[in-house]
């Protein structure tokens, strides 16, 4: 193995490695949660920085070269694996995810009783799953990578195993997690027996053969594509395949929530990017209008329902649902821009970047919750969160930015997310243009729910007897590290460039 | 002293800043340092704002003082300010404004003082930065800047429905100004699939000069109106003004009928008119009539509310329909008009709404009907109320009459039926404004005031500071229109080049 | 018959379509666990399928086909231990009746 | 060497000294830094109110009648008058108004009349408005009043013209609703601002045509380029008749034609003085005066002139209908002022320009005097108005009474009073120029005239006391500086005729106001005719003394005359046999109720169902679509059913939809 | 004793034959296992179903699959399940109602997925040929997996070690949870009647 080769899987390794060593110190001294917990985010700060050091990152950064690193290539040039940029920024997010749930969990599982040890290893065998759909160019890689990253997720729903709610929601979850990831299967093999490789290159210069005959997609083929765009599309909560989010996010415990609404969700989207962008690009005009239709019934949905809730939970339960919207318009503006063209670029460039930026807007969101529940027994009611501004300015101003961001109004963060995703959109044209001005819309009328929660902290009254709410340090940490993103990305133009640009590298890696 | 040298305009921007963030350090129980912090630091806006006189040349075309830099290259988007004459007189009208109502927020803002003083500074930077903003997506930024302070000011300081009706602004605006989003981004696109790179896709003077495809300049245009319509508002957008402004803090309507609704005229005649000029003739007569039926809808609709605010903030229907009926002429007199009716309707609105925070902190009621005969134990009140009663119904010789004229002027040149219809407002607004004042301040003094005894007060010294200048604006506006009309001049002129001349087409 | 990849792949949709059954209509939890074994046993059947007659895939159908059940086994450990959890808390392996959170 | 001569190239000549500019503008500042201090430091000034205002206006008359010599008795301006700028006031590009006075042979007149009558009503209030708390407020509009009217008469251009005649109906709105707890006095004040604005619409209309037809608002530039532009086709005819029509509208409103003569009588609810100053002697002439000002437009338009004609003359009898029954005094001379205006426009509508403004000037007098007369009369029987509680006062109170007859006299038209000559200038002009119904008519109102007027006097003055016993022995002759003023009106009212009047139709009036006037007679081509005293012109004056004479005795018959005695019974067996049209007259014509129906009831009908419409429609709407987006987030929430069955099946009917869509869609 | 080519009266291959038998079992054990009442019969009969298909494996030149299929499924999953069966049955037995009420629902789409499934492998033109002999031995496999494969081994590893932990702790019996410790956002199930709600804009503003 070549020493570019072992820095490509070092944040892999070192991800795992951590799980194994948290393993391992419960067992040899147990009961050390905090201790567990420092280990843990000090590893995951180093990942961050081991990251960041084998790269490869936009302008040269990183010891890896630019056009990154692949393992067991074979004749089709796809090695099963790969280290690019796309793999960096995705490693970034996924580590920062890791790092923030970890902080937002401590605070919530210890006066609850839960142990630090299993969520820990759990978490981080979950993102290395993620890691691994992120780099992997293989069909059986991604598949294997998908079944790491899920399965933790089920465990971590029913992580309060002694609650009814979180129980529920991890059976549902699991249930309906691995029927759909049967079908997923399923549409795999099909690929596989038609084209009669896992690799992804080869995939797609089978692939690229098909649509250049312009002859009937292959029924083989599309049921293939029915298939697997039926499991991605329940990894990513696209609606109609969204009815385990609601619930899953409701029952689990509201750091885990957090997890959920980001960790599988942005992974799913790697899983995607591997998957149709790698290797299903040349039959993207095939299911360009699956994407178009999802993402707009997908934002509706969610928006619409969330407009209805008073439980926070369901409510940004649904609330992720309509950013999954949001996001499949980038891959849609990618989809439907001409191949090569640079409206392709930017349609996947607008949808990492907003998957990094909503991945720590929104755990910062359920942070928040999970904060105010860190007394056991405070609802999830949005009504719990009157007259929280007075009560915990800290939390009020954070939460405030948080639904802000999430609004898309400047200058945060997320209105930068929101633009990029319409300027790939506009770009693109046609009804994919259709899709940009739907997502404003929507985005306006989910402009009432979050601000209802800034309504209930700042204009009403707490009710009598609220007790204070007193966040914990990890937490505290945590909140300020995501408020920070969420608004120095917003007003400082050179961290602004500086993300959208690694963004768009990681874009351009993938084409 | 030679000022040309130093960022002016940032500096007018974004010293509203500073002082909010002084403010966030200053502890909570020290309310009288917040106060003072604040109004110093709207002073302190205010004089910079009016450094920027003595070097404005009016008889430049173009922008001054122009700042740019680049912000997102990728992208081309630029921070890039500039003003002309239009801007000039519009960030005048803010910061003028924006002391007085934080003066005149002294005594009634009651409870978390600190975070009222820096939204209303943030909500100052917002508003001077979209009359400054020369990139297109600055300016949409600076436009939704301006949002949150608002709602966060109607809504935890305002009245009992404040939620219902800040709510109800927002998503609003929202809806307006989010598909104005995609506009701006679909014009910047169309400019860089045409010249190939984004270098200047955002800059409005790059923009501006650039012949965008019909359909799009079309649907674009249709976007930019609704956002500016509804911030206008017009007919029929209008519904959210009554609610927002009845909830508002004084402070808060004074800003909002003020500066807030100047965005949206502002809007029209910087990017709709000379961004997509032949969008603009095609929409133009849909304009002119929701225009009209604005005109005379509001004062007909002000002329039966029960709620001095209501009626204020239907006048304003009214008024700004004149605004936008003198934009949409294309027409130099109608536009100067409407340029000179949004900044007279700002000081004189914005002063009504004083007065009648003037009673509401005495009655903590604004119904019509409680009132009465307020002349006699509070004369001082009644005149200054009764001077921008008159000041609103355009009386010659004060602010309002001018613009008002003007625009039926541009109007009575484009179609003169058009004109008789607006003009009839003429009747219409005597009508609601002297029948109010009657029933407020004539008569004798009602049973309801009576029960208050001495807690009438005639102005305190303090509200008399924050009317007086609005007093002397409205004359100075009144006798010497020419203060403002000399330094419109050239911009309207070029709006007007841009746009391609008076509105032709079917009208008697 | 018994030489043809399409017999081998009707089965395994005929065995596909039958855990879909299961899964759609059994109330019982694990029984719903074990439909889904069902389906990831078709799927695994047509790998192997594919391996076999697919020359390209010489070896490698077999060989997915063993992580495939890897991975199987692995999802059945979470699942019943998720099902034992739940169980502890509702008194019931009946599905429809975990229906505490809806809308 | 003039002192404000930077006038840009296309504004008009700058004519005049620096000593005459300089008293045009000490005619406007005086009053309105009278009224500035009077308002800011009267109310520290208490009974001595007066103190700034009226000697401010004192000198006002001073200057004003320095200028009437320079202008009508010297000549010092020629036949175009004096002109300049003070400053350019608006400037938006091509358009561009200056703030400019110009004073000519007409503005000399009006001086007259504003300047004299208005001094001696200030004096007049002094006594008048001595027990009054608000006094300061008084004197302070007063000077107001002043300031308007004069910059209305000074005034260069149509939009400055514009601008003063809204002052002056802003003054008129804050003096009549001066007693503002009465309700009554703030609702008059309004009626008379709105209605005042339904003019001004009109008026305001026409300028904007006057610019976009001509390009200017400067009256000599306007009157000047005229001839051509019609010659050339720019504008024609009709645009002419409209833009008349549109100033006639404003002319109308000021001077209460018919139908917007519904506010005068009510505006009788401000203090007496100001009915005479501002509804009797000035304010209500501005429509005159801008028609008269606007001759060389009316010239053009001999149709709009015959619709003026038309609606003067009927109000004059409509007006004169209802004097003949009103209780009130100050109504009955409200309403005889409609009638005489009604006569005004009469005459300028039939082309008689000189006999109009003449007779303006002869009204102002005897009107001003007629009501600080009856002034004197309420101050007398302590705020009493009904007439029918008034009667025997002659005696008490002779000063008033006598100077009260004079002006009686001159309105009724007794020669050689003032009224005689300029109103019989307007019959005799009106049966010569052929408009023998205007004539007709006029005749009719003459003998009402006579007859309203020595009821009146008869009422008030003759038979047997009425008045309240308490207050009888209280009756007092008022203060000198309110009777002094009425001697002095008394004077001009009897002689002015006589001075300005002689010979008929050639008198000094009209030698003073031909220049003015001169593009009408161009345009009319009239003038002819020899005024022969014996001839036509003697049996039309015949005519109407005779009428007014008979006027006059049917009055003293029935109402009394000095020691003669009313006949009550034989009044009233007339009004009951004439009940229809008594009642008719009686309540005006029921022109209120039928305002209050039009504006009140079914304008606050429609203006409730606006406002339903707005919150139930449009703002329905809005929260339609808030409801309609909630209600199906509702109904989309019902599909989370809570069960994973339900869920499943969801993923597969998906599923299928799906793969169908992709055997279907797909290439 | 040499059997006969093919077998008499059908005319099919042994392969036939078994081919035939295999599949009647697997296909009526996964039915079984579906449709049987009693869910410890359902899972005797999921055996007997992996075990046809260990038997598939075989026909098609797997053997190695097929022993991993007897060795894993059978002989660790099922007994797994097994024992989560018993673990799980309450007193109350098992309830009547097998099927949910959407069986009928359940069953359409099933059938739809079949035919679609049918329908889609009939008309592919799948890139096979016959194969000839045992197309990859346990060598080959074996080669495999320690080459290109060796990554997807590891991962399946870290899996497996996280299917364990979890496992093992969810499966962990502990005292109860103390009531007041539990979450407490139940109004979903109790649907109270929507509060008095003002009408437009902000009419979800809940109490």
């Amino acid at each position: 193995m070549s020493q570019n080769e072992l820095l490509a899987l070092l944040p892999l390794i070192l991800v795992v490695g951590l799980a194994m060593a948290v393993v391992i110190i419960d067992i040899v001294l147990p009961d050390r949660d905090d201790l567990i917990s420092a280990i843990a985010s000090g590893g995951l700060i180093v990942t961050l920085i081991v990251i960041a050091v084998c790269g490869p990152l936009p302008g040269g950064v990183g010891l890896l070269p630019r056009e990154g690193v692949q393992l067991f290539v074979d004749s089709s040039g796809s090695g099963v694996i790969v280290r690019d940029q796309l793999t960096a920024f995705l490693d970034l997010t996924f580590v920062v995810i890791a790092l923030l749930s970890l902080l937002f969990a401590v605070d919530y599982l210890k006066p609850r009783g839960l142990p630090m040890a299993e969520f820990t290893a759990t978490l981080l065998f979950a993102i290395s799953g993620a890691m691994v759909l992120g780099s992997g160019r293989d069909l059986l890689i991604l598949f294997l990578g998908l079944e790491l990253l899920v399965l933790p997720g089920y465990m971590l729903a029913g992580y309060a195993k002694r609650d009814g709610l979180s129980t529920e929601g991890a059976i549902k979850y699991f249930l309906l997690g691995s029927f759909s990831s049967a079908i997923f299967l399923f549409g795999l093999a099909l690929v596989l027996g038609f084209t009669g490789s896992t690799r992804v290159a080869a995939i797609a210069d089978v692939l690229a053969g098909v649509a250049a005959g312009n002859a009937p997609l292959s029924l083989g083929l599309a049921m293939g594509l029915a298939l697997l765009t039926t499991g991605v599309a329940f990894k990513i909560a696209a609606v109609p395949f969204h009815y385990w989010t609601p619930d899953a996010y409701q029952g689990s415990p509201t750091p885990v929530t957090g997890y959920l609404s980001v960790g599988p969700k942005i992974a799913a989207f790697a899983l995607i990017l591997r998957l149709f962008v790698d290797a299903l690009a040349p039959l993207k005009a095939d299911w360009l209008p699956f994407v178009i239709v999802l993402a707009a019934t997908t934002m509706t949905l969610g928006n619409l329902v969330a407009v209805t809730q008073d439980n926070i939970k369901r409510m940004l339960a649904y609330s992720s649902i309509a950013h999954t919207g949001y996001m499949l318009v980038g891959l849609a503006a990618y989809a439907g821009a001409a191949a090569g063209s640079p409206a392709e670029a930017q349609g996947l460039e607008a949808l990492l970047f907003y998957g990094a930026i909503y991945s720590f807007m929104n755990l910062g969101a359920f942070a928040c919750v999970a904060a105010l529940q860190r007394r056991p027994g405070v609802t999830s009611q949005i009504a719990s969160f009157a007259g929280l501004g007075r009560r915990a300015p800290l939390l009020g101003v954070a939460m405030t930015l948080f639904m802000l961001s999430l609004t898309g109004i400047p200058p945060t963060a997320g209105f930068f997310a929101k633009a990029l995703v319409i300027i790939a959109a506009v770009n693109t044209g046609g009804w994919v243009a259709f899709l940009a001005v739907l997502m404003m819309l929507n985005a306006a009328a989910a402009a009432f729910y979050y601000l209802r929660v800034v309504v209930y902290m700042y204009m009403r009254e707490a009710p009598d007897g609220a007790r204070p709410v007193s966040i914990g340090n990890f937490t505290r940490a945590g909140l300020i590290v995501s408020a920070a993103l969420t608004v120095v990305i917003g007003v400082v133009p050179p961290v602004t460039t500086a993300v959208i640009d690694m963004a768009r590298e990681a874009a351009r890696a993938l084409l | 002293m030679d000022l040309t040298g130093l960022p002016l305009l940032t500096g007018v921007i974004f010293t509203p800043l500073i002082g909010a963030l002084l403010i966030a350090f200053v502890p909570r129980e020290r309310e009288a340092l917040t106060r003072w912090l604040a109004l110093g630091t709207a002073l302190v806006t205010f004089a910079i704002s009016l450094l920027l006189l003595p070097g404005f040349d009016p008889a430049a075309t173009g922008f001054q003082y122009v700042e740019t830099a680049d912000w997102i290259p990728a992208f081309g988007i630029q921070y890039k300010l500039g003003l002309d004459g239009i801007s000039l007189v519009l960030v005048v009208l803010t910061t003028t404004l924006s002391w007085i109502s934080i003066l005149a927020s002294f005594g009634p803002i009651k409870s978390r003082l600190k975070e009222f003083m820096i939204s209303f500074l943030i909500l100052e930077v917002g508003m001077i930065g979209v009359f400054l903003a020369l990139d297109l997506f600055l300016f949409y930024i600076f436009w939704e800047v301006v949002l949150v302070p608002m709602y966060l000011i109607i809504g935890i300081w305002g009245g009992a429905n404040r939620i219902y009706a800040t709510l109800k602004f927002v998503l609003y605006t929202l809806i307006g100004s989010l598909l104005m989003l995609v506009a701006i981004l679909a014009a910047a696109f169309s400019f860089q699939a045409a010249t190939g790179s984004w270098a200047g896709a955002f800059d409005f003077e790059q923009l501006r000069g650039f012949g965008f495809d019909p359909t799009l300049q079309f649907l674009a245009f249709g976007a930019f109106f609704l956002a500016f319509a509804i911030k206008v508002p017009m007919f029929p957008f209008h519904t959210w003004l009554p609610d927002a402004h009845v909830e508002a803090p004084t402070a808060g309507s004074v800003i909002l009928a003020g500066v807030l609704l100047k965005l949206g005229g502002y809007g029209f005649i910087r990017f709709c008119l000379p961004l997509f000029p032949q969008a603009a003739h095609e929409w133009a007569p849909l304009i002119i009539v929701l225009s009209l039926i604005a005109i005379i809808y509001g004062a007909i609709v002000a002329m039966v509310q029960p709620d001095l605010k209501k009626l204020v903030a239907y006048s304003s229907v009214s008024h700004m329909g004149f605004v936008t009926l003198g934009i949409f002429i294309f027409q130099p007199q109608g536009m100067q008009g409407a340029i000179l009716q949004m900044v007279n309707h700002g000081i004189i609105t914005g002063a009504l709404f004083l007065c009648v925070g003037v009673i509401y902190e005495r009655t903590h009621d604004r119904t019509i009907a409680k009132m009465g005969g307020l002349a006699a134990p509070t004369p001082v009140y009644a005149a200054i109320f009764g001077f921008f009663m008159l000041a609103s119904l355009g009386l010659p010789g004060l602010g309002g009459f001018v613009g008002e004229f003007l625009v039926f002027l541009g109007t009575f040149d484009y179609s003169p039926i058009a004109a008789a219809i607006a003009s009839i407002v003429v009747i219409l607004g005597a009508a609601y404004l002297m029948w109010m004042y009657q029933r407020v301040v004539f008569g004798e003094l009602s049973d309801f005031l009576k029960g208050l005894g001495h807690h009438l007060t005639d102005v305190t010294p303090q509200e008399l500071v924050t009317l007086t200048p609005l007093i002397a604006l409205t004359l100075a506006f009144g006798v010497a229109p020419g203060l403002i009309l000399d330094l419109i001049q050239m911009p309207v002129g070029e709006v007007l080049a841009r746009v391609g001349g008076p509105l032709t087409g079917a009208a008697p | 018959m018994s030489q043809s990849l399409d017999a081998y792949l009707i089965l395994a949709s005929l065995l596909f379509a039958i855990g879909t059954f299961g899964f759609l209509a059994r109330r019982n939890a694990i029984a719903m666990l074990m439909s889904i074994e069902l389906m990831l046993n078709a799927v695994n059947l047509a790998i192997v399928a594919f391996g076999a007659y697919v020359p390209a895939l010489a070896g490698h159908g077999a060989l997915i086909a063993l992580f495939v059940m890897a991975v199987a086994a692995a999802e059945a450990t979470v699942g019943l231990a998720i099902v034992i959890a739940i169980y502890r808390n509702k008194r019931t392996p009946l599905v429809d009746e975990y229906a505490s959170m809806r809308e | 060497m003039p002192f404000f001569t930077e006038a840009p190239a296309e504004a008009v000549a700058t004519t005049g000294s620096s000593l005459d500019q300089l008293l045009v503008i000490a005619l406007l500042a005086l009053p309105l830094a009278g009224f500035g201090l009077t308002a800011l430091v009267g109310r520290r000034l208490g009974a001595r109110a007066w103190i700034i205002a009226v000697p401010a206006i004192i000198v006002v008359w001073l200057a004003a009648l320095y200028l009437i010599y320079q202008t009508l008795i010297v000549g010092a301006f020629g036949d175009a008058g004096m002109h300049f700028r003070l400053y350019e006031w608006i400037p938006a590009g091509d358009f561009h108004v200056d703030v400019n006075f110009a004073v000519d042979a007409l503005t000399a007149v009006m001086l007259i009349v504003v300047t004299t009558v208005g001094m001696l009503v200030h004096v007049y209030s002094i006594g008048y408005m001595a027990h009054d708390p608000g006094r300061w407020r008084f004197f302070a509009y007063l000077n107001f009043f002043m300031f308007s009217m004069l910059l209305l008469v000074l005034a260069d251009n149509f939009l400055l013209l514009f601008v003063a005649w809204e002052l002056v109906g802003l003054s008129s709105y804050l003096l009549i609703g001066f007693w503002y707890r009465r309700r009554s006095a703030a609702l008059a004040a309004k009626k008379a601002f709105i209605v005042n604005r339904v003019g001004d619409l009109g008026f305001g209309l026409g300028i904007m045509a006057i610019w976009t037809t001509v390009g200017s608002l400067d009256f000599g530039e306007v009157f000047t380029r005229l001839p051509g532009q019609l010659e050339s086709g720019a504008i024609q005819p009709w645009m002419m008749i409209g833009i008349c029509l549109l100033l006639f509208a404003g002319a109308m409103g000021k001077s209460a034609q018919f139908p917007l003569h519904v506010w005068l009588p009510d505006a009788m609810e401000g203090p007496t003085p100001v009915s005479a100053l501002i509804h009797a002697a000035t304010m209500v002439n501005a429509g005159v005066y801008l028609v008269a000002r606007a001759n060389p437009l009316f010239a053009q338009a001999p149709e709009a002139l015959f619709i003026v004609a038309a609606v003067g003359i009927f109000t004059c009898i409509l007006a004169a209908s209802i004097a003949l029954t009103q209780k009130d005094i100050k109504r009955v001379l409200a309403y005889s002022t409609l009638s005489q205006l009604g006569y005004m426009f009469a005459a300028l509508g039939v082309g008689a320009f000189v006999p109009a403004i003449f007779h303006l000037v002869t009204h102002g007098f005897f009107k001003g005097l007629l009501f600080l007369g009856s002034g004197s009369v309420i101050h007398a029987v302590h705020d009493e108005q009904d007439m029918d509680r008034m009667g025997g006062l002659w005696r008490r109170i002779g000063i008033t009474h006598a100077t009260m007859l004079v002006g009686s006299l001159a309105i009724v038209g007794i020669p050689p009073l003032a009224g005689f000559f300029s109103k019989d200038e307007i019959l005799g002009e009106s049966f010569k120029l052929g408009f023998v119904w205007v004539w007709a008519i006029g005749i009719v109102v003459a003998l009402m005239t006579a007859f309203y007027m020595f009821r009146l006097m008869g009422k008030t003055f003759y038979g047997p006391s009425n008045v309240d016993p308490h207050t009888e022995p209280r009756i007092h002759e008022s203060p000198r500086s309110m009777t002094v003023p009425l001697i002095l009106l008394a004077v001009p009212s009897a002689l002015i005729g006589l001075a300005l009047g002689l010979p008929p139709e050639n008198g000094t009036i009209h030698h003073w106001l031909e220049p003015v006037f001169r593009p009408l007679d161009e345009a009319l081509h009239h003038g002819a005719a020899d005024y022969q005293i014996l001839g036509i012109d003697g049996f039309l004056l015949g005519a109407s003394v005779a009428v007014a004479a008979v006027g006059m005795i049917v009055a003293w018959r029935l109402f009394g005359f000095f020691r003669l005695g009313p006949r009550p019974a034989l009044v009233s067996s007339v009004t009951g046999r004439l009940r229809g049209p008594y009642v008719f007259s009686l309540r005006k014509w029921y022109f209120d109720e039928l305002n209050d129906l039009l504006f009140v009831r079914i304008g606050g009908v429609v203006a409730r169902g606006l406002w339903w419409f707005d919150v139930h429609v449009i703002d329905g709407a809005v929260n339609g679509v808030a409801s309609l987006t909630q209600g199906t987030g509702r109904g989309l929430r019902l599909v989370q059913t809570g069960r994973v069955q339900n869920y499943a099946l969801g993923i597969a009917a998906g599923l299928l939809v799906v793969a169908v869509g992709y055997l279907i869609v797909a290439r | 004793m040499a059997l006969p080519q093919t077998i008499p009266l059908l005319g099919w291959s042994w392969d036939d034959l078994i081919f035939v038998v295999l599949a009647g079992v697997m296909l009526g054990g996964a039915l079984m296992v579906v449709i049987g009442r009693n869910i410890i019969r359902s899972g005797l009969y999921m055996i007997l179903s992996f075990a046809a298909l260990a038997g598939f494996y075989v026909l098609l030149g797997a053997p190695i699959v097929a022993a991993a299929q007897v060795l894993i499924y059978i002989g660790a999953i099922s007994v797994l399940i097994l024992f989560a069966i018993m673990l799980t049955q309450s007193k109350a037995g098992p309830s009547n109602l097998v099927f949910h009420h959407q069986a009928w629902a359940a069953g359409v789409a099933a059938v739809g997925l079949a035919v679609l499934l049918l329908i889609v492998i009939l008309f592919t033109d799948w890139p096979a040929e016959v194969a000839d002999g045992v197309a990859a031995g346990t060598a080959a496999i074996a080669r495999l997996l320690f080459s290109d494969y060796v990554l997807a081994f590891e991962i399946v590893s870290v899996l497996l070690l996280a299917a364990v932990i979890g496992g093992v702790f969810l499966a962990k019996r502990e005292e109860a949870l103390d009531p007041g410790e539990r979450q407490v956002d139940e109004p979903t199930l109790a649907r109270q009647p929507p509060p008095d709600r003002p009408r437009g804009v902000a009419a979800s503003e809940g109490p």
